[in-house]
C-alpha cells in the first residue's frame, strides 16, 4: 500500500494550501474543483460501464435541493440533510435504474437526457417546493461537529474532503474485483454473464454509487452558493463532466481529476476574454477528441513509456 | 374548446418545421450513427446568413433562403470530412464531437454578432382570416416551402440512385459497401443534406422569430424529440413524430403552459425509449 | 503632477446573453464617468489623486457566475465599490458578500427582497415598479378612461413574479380588472398558443412588464396579427428600439412604456456619444440612471476623503441627496417600503411609440 | 439415473408459429462427450441458446444435475456449473491472457454483488485464482503467452483462450458452440485433443454443437442428429455416419 502514502501527502499539502499559499479567489476555484472532481468521478463510473448518463445534472440538482430543503424546511442538521439528500438520489437511481439500464448506447444517453430535463422542468414548475426558476435563496451554510462553516477556507476543506472521499471510493472500486467486473461489463457483457456475473445488478450498483456521488457534489454546491437555481443543473452539467473525463482520460480515475483541474479554472482564467472563453473551450475539446483520444492521462502514460492499457477505441 | 381548430392549425404549422429539422437529424444518425447535437447550430448559421445577406445587404429573401441552405450543405460535408470521419460507427465519441462543434459554432456566432436578439425585415406579413381562425401568412409560406422541401427530399430518397444508396447504408453499411456503395462519398453527402435541411428550416424561420447565437438549442431539442418518437434513422417516422409533437405541444401550451407542454413531450420520449427504443415506426 | 494612485471600481452583471442590455448600461455608465474624471486628471481624494480603473465581469444573468465574479472582485482585485448585478437571483446570491465585506454596491434587480432594514452597503441605482408603476397607472387611468381590462405577460422567474404582483396591485388600485396573468419561459418565442387563450378574454390592455425587449416585440407582433386592436403597455425594463425592431414600426405604434429617459434631450444625446466611445451602441436608457449614480458615488468618495473607509463614503453618499442628475433631481427614498433609504427616487417618463420612435408623453415626480 | 447430467424433456421453441425445436428429448451421462449435429436451420443454435438461458423455451423442460434450469437467467445457469463457450473467439480483448483466465476463476466465486458482505469470498477467490491460472496455463500450453494482450493473439489461440476461460470457471459441464468454427485443420485437431483432455484429465462433461464431422466423429462418445428441430437419431458415431436419414438430411446421398 505504498502509493496510499503518496495520496496522503498530496492531500495534506492541498489541505494546508489556502492558509498560506492560495490567494482567496483561488480558494474559491479550489472549492469548485473539489466539487467538480467528485462529479467527474461519478461520470467516470458511468463511462466505465459504457453508459453515459445525461441525468447527472438533475441528480446533482436533486442533491442540492434535497439538502437545502431538509435544512431549511425540516431544519435537520447539515450532516443528516447532506447524506439523506445523496442517499435519496441514490434511491431514485435504484428505482429508475432497473428500468433504464436495460437500454444501451446512444438510446441510454437520450433516455437519461429526457429524464433529466423532466426533473429540471419540475424544479421550475413546482414552485411551492422548489421555488420555481428563481430557485431557493438563503441556503444555510453547512455545520460540522457543531460549528458553522462559513469561511471560504472551511468550504475548501469540506470540498477537498468530499473529492478525496470520492476519489478513494472510485479508486477502491476499480482496485478491487468490482472494478474488474464493471470493466468487463462494457468490454464484453455476453462473456461476463456467461461466467456467472449478474450484470444487471452490477450496472445498477454502479449507477446508484454514481448517483450518490452526484447527489453529494450537488448538495455541497448548493450550500456553497447559498442559492439553488434550476438553470445550474441542466443539460450542460453532464456534457462538461464527459468533457472533463475525455480530456483528463477515461482509463483511470485520475483522468477525471485532471479533467476537473484543467476545465474548472478555464472559464475563470479566461474571464477577461469573455466571448473567447467558450470558443477556446470548444476548440480545445475538438483537438483532444481528434488527436488525444485517451486524454492527458493517456499522454502522460505514453510519455512515461508504457502504453496506456486501454485505448478509447472501444 | 372553441379554439380547438386554432390549436390544430397552430400545431400543424409548427410540425412542418419540426419535420424539416428532424429529417436532417435522423438522416445523419441513420447513416453516421452520430447524434448530431450541433444540428441546431446549422439552423442558427442559416438564420444569421439571412440576417447578414437580407438584413444588411438587402438581397432578395427567397434567393438567400436557397443560397444559405446550399451553403449549409457544403459546410455540413466539410464538417463530416474534417471532424466526424474518425468517429463513424463510434456513437459516443461522435456525440461528444458534435457537442464540441456546437459550443464552438455558438461562440463564433456570438463573437461575430453579439448577444442581443436581432430581427430581419419580414418578407410576408399579414394574416388569413378563415372563420374563427387566424392563420399568419408568413407561417403558411414557411409551411408550404417546408412541404416542398420535404417532397423533394422524399423524391430524392425514393427515386434517385444516391437516395437508394443512402437508404441502403441506413440499413446496413457493410452490405451496402459490398454492392459498390462508397461510404467515403455517402457520409459527407448525408451530413451535407442533413445540414442543408436544417439550413432550410433556419432560413425560413429567421424572420418569424428573433435571431441570436443560442437560437439553435430549441429546434434541436424538438428535432430530437420528433426523431425518437418516430424512430432514430426512420424518415417516415420523422414525419409522424413531427405531427404528434406539433399537435401535442400546441394543445398543452395553449391550455396549460409551455413548461408543462415540454414535460409531456419528454415524458412520452422516456416511455417510448423504455418500451420501444426503435421508435413508433420501428425499422 | 502629484503621483497618481489607482482606484478600482468593479462591475459584475449580465454582459452577454438575456438581460445584457441592462447589464451593459451599468458597465457603460461607470466607464463613461471614469473616463471623464480621468480626463480631468483623476479624482482628488484627501491628498492623493486617483486614476479610476473599471474591472467588469460577466455573470450571464446566472447566480453562480455572479458569485464567482463578485468573489474575484472583492478578494482578488481588492475592489471596495461594485456596480451590479442586474438579475434578481444573481443579486440575492451576491448581496451577503457585499454586506459581509463592507463593499458599497450599486445594484439593479427588481425584487423587493433586494433591500431591507438591515441593508447597509447595497444601494439600488434605478427605480423599480414600486416607485414608478403606481403613478404611471394613474396617468394611464386619467388619459385613457375607456380601457378597463388588463392581461399581464411576465417572464417565469423571480423578476417576473415580483413585477406581476406589484403591477396587479397598482392596476387594481387604479380601478382596472386583471383578466389573466401569464408567466412565460424565457426561451419561448411562439406565443400563438397562449395568445389564443388570452385574446379570447378580450383584454383592453396587454401589460408586458419586465419581459425582455426582443421577446416583448414578438408578443406585440403576434398579438396584432391575431387581431388584437387594444393598447400595449410596458411598465418594466425599457428597450423600445429592440421592441420596434422585433415587432415592426406599425405594430409597435402606440405602445406606452415606462421610459427611463427622454431620449430627445441634448444631455441624452451627449451621453449616447460618450457611450459609443466605451461600448458598442445602441445605448440602453438605464445608462442614464447608473451614470448619475456613478458620478454621485465618485463625489461621495471625494467628500469622504478616503477610498478605503466605506462607512465614511456611505455616509457621504446618503448625504448627497437630492442630487442633480442629467434629467433632473434624484434623491434617496424607500424607507416606507423597504425599511431603509437605499432606493434612488428619480424622475420618470411615460413614453409613447410614434412611427418607430419613443416620444415622451408625460413626466412624473 | 443419478449419472444423468443434462436432461432435455419434450422441449419446444417456436418463433411465430415456426417450431425451431419441436418436442425434443435427450440426456447426457456423466463422463460423456455428446455431439450435436444437423444442417443449417436444424435448430442446433436455438437449442444451444435455450439451454443457456439466452432464449426462453416455449414448452418442455431442461434439467441440469436434476434441477430445472428452464427460464433461469444465463448468469444463474452459469452459477449452477453449466458453462458455455462462444462460436466466435470471445475474450476480454484489452486484457492480458493471464487476466482473462483470472477473471474466469474470480467471477465464478463472486457472482452476485452480495459478496461485499462476505469478506472471505474474495480472499480465497484470489488464492484459488492464482493456482487455477497457473495450472490452466500449463494445461493449455498458453504459458508463454500469459502477458500478451488477448486481442493481439492469432484467432486460433484466442479461441483456445475462450475455452480456457470457461475452464477457469470450474464447470461441471461445458457447452461448446461450434468450437471448430473459424479454425484451420491443424487448429481443429488441437481443439479436438483439448476437448478430449477436458473430459479425461479434468472429468468435465462436454456437449459440443459442431459442423465439422471429422472432429465430431473423432471426439464424441455419442452424437445427436437434428433436422427441422426434431431428433433424427442419437447413437455412437460409427452408426450415426451410416444412419440413412442422417445421411439424407446432412451428409448427402451416397448410400453404398
Amino acid at each position: 500500500m505504498k502509493f496510499v502514502w503518496k495520496y496522503v501527502v498530496i492531500l495534506a499539502l492541498l489541505a494546508v494550501a489556502p492558509f498560506f499559499v492560495l490567494p482567496p479567489f483561488l480558494t474559491h476555484i479550489g472549492v469548485m474543483i473539489g466539487i467538480y472532481t467528485t462529479l467527474a468521478l461519478s461520470m467516470n463510473l458511468m463511462l466505465r460501464i459504457g453508459q453515459i448518463s445525461f441525468a447527472h445534472g438533475a441528480f446533482m440538482g436533486l442533491g442540492a435541493y434535497g439538502s437545502a430543503l431538509m435544512m431549511m424546511r425540516l431544519d435537520l442538521p447539515f450532516t443528516v440533510a447532506f447524506l439523506a439528500a445523496a442517499l435519496g438520489v441514490a434511491l431514485l437511481a435504484l428505482l429508475v435504474g432497473s428500468l433504464f439500464l436495460r437500454i444501451r448506447g446512444v438510446y441510454f444517453v437520450l433516455l437519461t437526457f429526457a429524464f433529466g430535463e423532466i426533473i429540471v422542468l419540475t424544479f421550475i414548475e413546482w414552485v411551492s417546493l422548489f421555488g420555481g426558476s428563481g430557485g431557493l435563496p438563503g441556503v444555510p451554510p453547512p455545520s460540522l461537529f457543531g460549528y458553522a462553516i462559513g469561511s471560504r477556507e472551511g468550504f475548501y476543506l469540506l470540498s477537498l474532503g468530499l473529492a478525496a472521499f470520492a476519489f478513494a471510493l472510485v479508486r477502491t472500486i476499480y482496485g478491487t474485483e468490482l472494478g474488474a467486473v464493471i470493466t468487463s461489463l462494457d468490454e464484453d457483457e455476453a462473456l461476463t454473464r456467461s461466467l456467472g456475473i449478474d450484470s444487471r445488478r452490477y450496472r445498477l450498483l454502479t449507477f446508484c454509487v454514481s448517483a450518490f456521488l452526484a447527489g453529494m457534489g450537488g448538495a455541497l454546491y448548493g450550500h456553497y452558493l447559498t442559492l439553488v437555481t434550476p438553470e445550474d443543473y441542466g443539460f450542460w452539467v453532464p456534457v462538461n463532466l464527459v468533457m472533463m473525463n475525455v480530456i483528463g482520460g477515461i482509463a483511470q480515475p485520475i483522468g477525471a481529476v485532471l479533467g476537473a483541474l484543467l476545465l474548472v479554472p478555464l472559464p475563470e482564467l479566461l474571464r477577461d476574454a469573455k466571448q473567447y472563453q467558450m470558443l477556446l473551450y470548444g476548440i480545445v475539446l475538438i483537438l483532444f477528441l481528434l488527436f488525444m483520444p485517451d486524454g492527458m492521462h493517456g499522454l502522460f502514460s505514453k510519455l512515461k513509456g508504457h502504453l496506456a492499457r486501454r485505448e478509447l477505441s472501444r | 374548446m372553441e379554439f380547438a381548430l386554432q390549436i390544430v392549425v397552430n400545431g400543424l404549422m409548427s410540425s412542418l418545421v419540426y419535420i424539416l429539422m428532424a429529417l436532417g437529424f435522423t438522416l445523419i444518425f441513420g447513416i453516421m450513427r452520430v447524434v448530431n447535437f450541433a444540428h441546431g447550430e446549422m439552423y442558427m448559421i442559416a438564420a444569421f446568413l439571412v440576417y447578414a445577406l437580407v438584413g444588411s445587404l438587402g438581397w432578395n429573401y427567397y434567393l438567400v433562403v436557397v443560397l444559405s441552405a446550399l451553403a449549409l450543405g457544403v459546410f455540413g460535408a466539410i464538417l463530416e470530412r474534417a471532424l466526424f470521419r474518425p468517429f463513424v460507427g463510434r456513437e459516443l465519441q461522435g456525440m461528444i464531437m458534435a457537442l464540441a462543434v456546437s459550443i464552438t459554432l455558438q461562440a463564433v456566432a456570438f463573437i461575430l454578432f453579439g448577444p442581443n436578439d436581432l430581427s430581419v425585415p419580414r418578407p410576408i406579413t399579414g394574416v388569413f382570416d378563415v372563420g374563427p381562425m387566424v392563420i399568419p401568412r408568413d407561417r403558411v409560406a414557411v409551411g408550404a416551402s417546408a412541404l416542398v422541401v420535404l417532397l423533394a427530399f422524399y423524391v430524392f430518397m425514393r427515386y434517385t440512385k444516391t437516395g437508394l444508396a443512402m437508404r441502403a447504408v441506413v440499413q446496413d453499411e457493410d452490405i451496402a459497401s459490398i454492392y459498390g456503395v462508397r461510404p467515403k462519398i455517402i457520409h459527407p453527402l448525408a451530413f451535407g443534406i442533413g445540414a442543408m435541411l436544417a439550413g432550410f428550416a433556419g432560413a425560413l424561420m429567421a424572420p418569424i422569430y428573433t435571431i441570436h447565437p443560442y437560437m439553435g438549442a430549441q429546434p434541436m431539442l424538438k428535432a430530437f424529440i420528433v426523431v425518437i418518437l418516430g424512430g432514430l434513422g426512420s424518415v417516415p417516422g420523422a414525419v409522424l413524430g413531427g405531427i404528434i409533437l406539433g399537435l401535442l405541444e400546441s394543445l398543452f401550451a395553449t391550455l396549460v403552459n409551455t413548461t408543462v407542454a415540454t414535460m409531456v413531450c419528454f415524458g412520452i420520449v422516456v416511455l417510448i425509449l423504455l418500451f420501444k427504443p426503435t421508435g413508433l415506426l420501428a425499422r | 503632477m502629484a503621483q497618481t494612485e489607482v482606484l478600482k471600481i468593479g462591475v459584475v452583471s449580465a454582459l452577454t446573453g438575456p438581460g445584457s442590455e441592462w447589464g451593459l448600461a451599468q458597465d457603460g455608465a461607470i466607464k463613461i464617468a471614469a473616463r471623464e474624471v480621468n480626463a480631468k486628471g483623476g479624482l482628488k481624494v484627501g491628498d492623493k489623486t486617483y486614476r479610476i480603473e473599471v474591472i467588469s465581469y460577466d455573470d450571464q444573468y446566472k447566480a453562480a457566475m455572479a458569485v464567482s465574479g463578485a468573489t474575484r472582485l472583492i478578494e482578488q482585485d481588492k475592489v471596495k465599490f461594485i456596480f451590479g448585478p442586474m438579475g434578481s437571483a444573481a443579486l440575492l446570491a451576491v448581496k451577503p458578500l457585499y454586506e459581509k465585506n463592507k463593499t458599497i454596491a450599486v445594484i439593479g434587480a427588481y425584487t423587493e427582497k433586494a433591500l431591507d432594514k438591515d441593508t447597509k452597503y447595497s444601494y439600488r441605482g434605478f427605480p423599480t415598479q414600486t416607485e414608478f408603476a403606481g403613478p404611471i397607472v394613474k396617468w394611464l387611468r386619467s388619459h385613457y378612461p375607456n380601457l378597463k381590462t388588463v392581461a399581464e405577460f411576465e417572464p417565469n422567474d423571480e423578476t417576473g413574479w415580483a413585477s406581476q404582483r406589484l403591477l396587479k396591485g397598482d392596476y387594481q388600485a387604479a380601478g382596472f380588472e386583471i383578466v389573466s396573468s401569464e408567466l412565460v419561459e424565457r426561451n419561448v418565442k411562439d406565443f400563438q398558443p397562449v395568445l389564443t387563450r388570452v385574446l379570447a378574454l378580450k383584454p383592453d390592455i396587454i401589460e408586458l412588464g419586465t419581459t425582455p425587449p426582443g421577446t416583448s416585440g414578438l408578443i406585440v407582433r403576434q398579438a396584432r396579427e391575431m387581431g388584437f386592436k387594444g393598447q400595449f403597455v410596458k411598465l418594466g425594463g425599457p428597450g423600445v428600439p429592440q421592441i420596434v425592431a422585433a415587432a415592426g414600426k406599425d405594430f409597435a405604434a402606440g405602445l406606452i412604456s415606462y421610459a427611463a429617459a427622454d431620449t430627445t434631450t441634448k444631455a441624452y444625446k451627449e451621453l449616447e456619444a460618450k457611450y459609443a466611445e466605451v461600448l458598442k451602441p445602441p445605448m440602453n436608457e438605464f445608462t442614464v440612471y447608473f451614470y448619475d449614480m456613478a458620478r454621485m458615488l465618485l463625489e461621495a468618495i471625494q467628500r469622504a476623503g478616503t477610498v478605503d473607509d466605506t462607512d465614511k463614503v456611505r455616509a457621504e453618499f446618503e448625504k448627497l441627496s437630492p442630487y442633480s442628475g442629467i434629467q433632473g433631481q434624484v434623491r434617496w427614498g424607500g424607507m416606507d417600503h423597504y425599511g431603509s433609504n437605499h432606493q434612488i427616487i428619480t424622475p420618470v417618463f411615460v413614453g409613447i411609440v410614434k412611427n418607430g420612435e419613443q416620444t415622451i408623453a408625460g413626466q412624473i415626480e | 439415473m443419478n449419472d444423468v447430467v443434462l436432461e432435455v424433456a419434450t422441449l419446444t421453441k417456436a418463433f411465430g408459429g415456426v417450431n425451431a425445436i419441436s418436442n425434443l428429448s435427450f440426456e447426457t451421462r456423466r463422463g460423456e462427450i455428446l455431439g450435436v449435429i444437423g444442417p443449417n436451420g436444424s435448430g442446433k443454435t436455438t437449442l444451444f441458446n435455450v439451454i443457456t438461458g439466452v432464449l426462453p423455451a416455449s414448452a418442455g423442460k431442461v434439467r441440469f444435475c436434476g434441477e430445472a434450469i428452464t427460464g433461469l437467467s444465463t448468469d444463474t445457469i452459469s452459477q449452477r456449473g453449466l458453462i458455455r463457450t462462444f462460436q466466435s473467439a470471445t475474450v476480454f480483448k484489452n486484457e492480458t491472457v493471464y487476466e482473462n483466465i483470472r477473471r474466469g476463476s474470480m467471477f465464478g466465486c463472486i457472482g452476485k454483488p452480495s459478496w461485499f458482505f462476505r469478506p472471505g469470498v474474495v480472499a480465497n477467490g484470489k488464492r484459488t485464482a492464482k493456482e487455477t491460472v497457473a495450472e490452466l496455463l500449463e494445461f493449455s500450453g498458453l504459458s508463454d503467452l500469459a502477458t500478451r494482450i488477448a486481442g493481439t493473439l492469432p484467432y486460433g489461440k484466442q479461441k483456445m483462450l475462450g475455452v480456457v476461460i470457461a475452464l477457469a470457471r470450474r464447470p461441471l459441464q461445458l457447452l461448446m458452440d461450434e468450437p471448430a468454427a473459424g479454425l484451420n485443420p491443424t487448429e481443429t485437431v488441437a481443439m479436438g485433443e483439448l476437448v478430449t483432455q477436458i473430459r479425461d484429465k479434468r472429468e468435465i462433461d462436454v456437449v459440443l454443437v459442431e459442423h465439422d464431422m471429422k472432429m465430431v466423429t473423432a471426439v464424441c462418445d455419442r452424437i445427436l442428429a437434428l433436422n427441422y428441430g426434431k431428433a433424427i437419431a442419437i447413437d455412437i458415431p460409427e452408426r450415426i455416419v451410416r444412419h440413412p436419414e442422417v445421411i439424407d438430411a446432412y451428409l448427402g446421398v451416397d448410400h453404398e
